[in-house]
């Protein structure tokens, strides 16, 4: 474990959010938590959070591969890979059909930085998962059912 | 070391490969405790990650992101001993940065 | 999405209507395929490092009344020796008289060294993020690589054993469980979470070597005793005390039946 | 239940009948049911007789390893078919819809301080832990055997349900020191809810036969 040392807390209680915003050349906090789009976690389909996001008519695509289990054993951890192979990529979300927000997660993908994600979900139920994906402004998605299944001695 | 974070970065050409590893208790604020209350909501709202100060990738999350999440990405134009910095935000304020060094 | 919905669930049902022609058993491989699957997209980090890490602080940081660290507590190979002692506990302790695991001998430490009272050394023992659960995570992530090798030297180590024996065969409550009922026949398994056999050494490898493990159901790490004292809970026995002797007897004896296991813990469960 | 607690020395069975076969020694069950006495100590009286104390089949089945001697394992059979009770209606082919229902919970009876259920909470058969029933459920336990389809096999006929039922309230009158649990003989289930899970696994237009 020696490199673990090696990676430093650097805020606190004691310290502020500006303070160490300002020290990483981010925003100050207002503005972070501006940043996160309420309207989007709130959306209950795919066209209104498109919709919120800026775009329209989102269209099903092959060039986006999303990478998850066929039956997860526990709903609670859900491992999910996307990787986007449409040409100006700059974001891609996790979207749960039958969770009780629609929107997991939204990720910014800056010029430099590869189109693809892994990352892990809550499922609320068996249900379809989609990725969308932002490229040259336009919305495009793909699908996958993932089972959730009932599991351990109590059921 | 309330909520500590584990960070691998690894160069392998040009690119690096980040793996972040955050403790954090996610709570989506619809979970009832033993005693039938509901636990308030609390989970990570805004992640950032730098490379040197530059944004290499930056997320909103909702509460469907799980328990003690995971995060796993690959950027280009980063070399071992670049500093990659993992910093987040949750609904209640509460902010956390952890730095490492690519390999 | 509605209309792209209603197109989905024709597929799905199109999917799940050719899978029923498929033979019961190729639909059974196939779910335990699946579930292999998700195991190893999970392989790719385990949250119990987070643990690990907050542990090795612990054990590091001065703490109790005598503000001292535990890096002079003695898990059994010495004070402060930590490399493979996981992989030789439980044992006999000449100091307390007793046989204990790595949760006790750690309240022990707690106690005898920082100074600690009972309920302070085990404070919330069974919460996500406890002291102990960190502890024991760090403690036994130091002994990876290491072979179980559980002693029976000690007459009271010998005793302990075959009374954990004696436990893991006995049967009582209005399921008439007991730890055989489940653990006692090869390739067996519980809804599709596969049971470990700990009568074949094997599986019993398999399974000790993984412990104490991060639990995705619980978003936690697991110690031997949070584990076999949820198994008794399921049992629908009264709830043993912490720390106590059936506890630790049945953890002995499933390590024993694991001797020669090399350590893996921690591990990834459901 | 009737209740052994062995510490005492109520010995269910002379320990010579052990001799040369997997079963634990006299010594060693008291000193385990004595170190139960302590680690359980939180336990009141009656978790003691329902939950802790064992009854002579839980004695014999815990001391032969589940694995009786032939004469022992008559005992327990013959006991097992005596304790047979059946629904006052005397219908044993319940309703299956409610059969599914109890095939699925695996929830009540739990206790303790960490994790307890609520009295109220719902008791179950917990059927798919252990086996296959409807085919559409992938989640299913192989403790036991497969039961998918066992109406097309077994079929309706008065024998063929009363059996069934039986195996239900006390498996033990088949198989002696089976690990499936004595459900009616130890009231976790009654009558009727027993006769709701032979309809799931036996009426034709239950999941299970599809």
């Amino acid at each position: 474990m020696p490199h673990s040392r090696r990676q430093f807390l650097t805020s606190g209680s004691s310290i502020t959010l500006l303070t160490l915003m300002a020290a990483s050349g981010l925003l100050g906090p207002e503005a972070a938590a501006a940043q996160w789009n309420k309207g989007a976690f709130e959306s209950k389909n795919m066209e209104d959070l498109v919709r919120t996001l800026g775009g329209t008519a989102p269209q099903r695509s092959d060039d986006i591969v999303f990478v998850g289990p066929e039956i997860a054993e526990n709903g609670a951890v859900v491992p999910v890979e996307v990787a986007s192979r449409l040409p100006g990529t700059d974001s891609i979300a996790l979207l749960i059909e039958k969770n009780p927000n629609l929107l997991a997660a939204n990720f910014a993908i800056p010029a430099g930085t590869l189109p693809e994600i892994q990352t892990r979900v809550k499922m609320a139920e068996t249900c379809n998962v989609y990725a969308l994906v932002r490229a040259q402004g336009k919305f495009y998605y793909t699908a996958k059912e993932i089972k959730v299944t009932v599991g351990g001695c109590g059921g | 070391m309330a909520n500590p974070m584990r960070i691998r970065a690894r160069a392998d050409g040009d690119i690096v490969q980040v793996r972040v590893l955050i403790s954090h208790v996610m709570e989506t604020g619809l979970r009832k405790d033993a005693q039938g209350e509901l636990v308030p909501a609390h989970y990570i709202q805004l992640i950032d990650v730098t490379y040197d100060g530059r944004i290499v990738l930056s997320a909103e999350w909702g509460p469907a992101v799980s328990r003690n999440p995971y995060l796993a990405f690959k950027f280009r134009g980063g070399a071992p001993g670049g500093k990659v910095r993992v910093t987040w935000t949750d609904n209640l304020g509460e902010t956390q940065s952890y730095e490492a060094s690519v390999e | 999405m509605s209309k792209a919905c209603r197109h989905l669930v024709r597929w799905a049902c199109v999917a799940f209507t050719s899978g029923l022609m498929v033979s019961a058993a190729a639909q059974d491989d196939h779910a335990v395929r699946e579930i292999q699957r998700y195991r190893q997209m999970l392989q790719e980090a385990n949250p119990a490092e987070l643990s690990e890490l907050r542990g090795e602080d612990l054990w590091r940081s001065l703490r109790g009344r005598n503000h001292v660290s535990l890096e002079r507590c003695d898990l059994g190979l010495g004070p402060g020796r930590l490399e493979g002692a996981y992989s030789r506990l439980p044992r006999y302790f000449a100091d307390t008289g007793k046989v204990q695991d790595a949760e006790s001998r750690l309240v022990t430490c707690m106690m005898t060294i920082q100074g600690m009272t009972l309920e302070e050394a085990t404070r919330d023992w069974h919460s996500p993020n406890s002291d102990m659960e960190a502890l024991v995570t760090y403690v036994a992530g130091l002994s990876k690589g290491y072979a179980i090798d559980v002693p029976l030297s000690h007459p009271e180590e010998a005793r302990m054993v075959a009374a954990g024996e004696e436990l893991f065969f006995r049967r009582s409550g209005p399921l008439d469980f007991g730890c055989s009922s489940c653990h006692s026949m090869p390739g067996r398994r519980i809804r599709l979470q596969e049971l470990p056999n700990f009568l074949d050494s094997g599986s019993a490898r398999g399974a000790m070597t993984q412990w104490p493990a991060y639990r995705v159901s619980q978003g936690a790490v697991w110690t031997m005793e949070r584990r076999l004292i949820d198994c008794i809970r399921q049992m629908r026995w009264p709830q043993p005390e912490y720390l106590s002797d059936v506890v630790i007897a049945l953890e002995m004896y499933l390590q024993r039946q694991a001797n020669g296991g090399v350590m893996q813990a921690p591990g990834m469960k459901r | 239940m009737r209740v052994i607690l062995r510490v005492l020395g109520c010995l269910a069975a002379p320990s010579l009948a052990c001799a040369g076969l997997a079963c634990a020694d006299d010594d060693v069950i008291q000193r385990s049911e004595l170190m139960l006495r302590r680690s359980f100590s939180s336990a009141t009286p009656e978790q003691w007789s329902t939950r802790l104390g064992q009854d002579s089949t839980q004695a014999l089945c815990s001391q032969y390893r589940n694995r009786p001697q032939q004469q022992v394992g008559a005992q327990i059979a013959a006991d097992a078919r005596s304790s047979m009770r059946y629904p006052e209606s005397g219908q044993l082919l319940g309703d299956w819809r409610q059969g599914a229902r109890l095939a699925s919970i695996g929830a009540g009876g739990q206790i303790g301080t960490i994790e307890p259920d609520r009295p109220d909470t719902p008791r179950g058969g917990n059927c798919y832990a252990c086996h296959a029933l409807a085919a559409t459920e992938v989640a299913a336990g192989t403790l036991g055997p497969s039961l998918t389809h066992y109406g097309r096999r077994q079929g309706t006929s008065s024998e063929s349900v009363r059996s069934v039922y039986q195996r239900i309230y006390n498996a033990q009158a088949f198989t002696p020191c089976s690990v499936m649990p004595r459900f009616g003989h130890n009231g976790w289930l009654t009558p009727n809810e027993i006769a709701d899970i032979v309809a799931y696994l036996l009426d034709p237009a239950s999941p299970v036969n599809k």
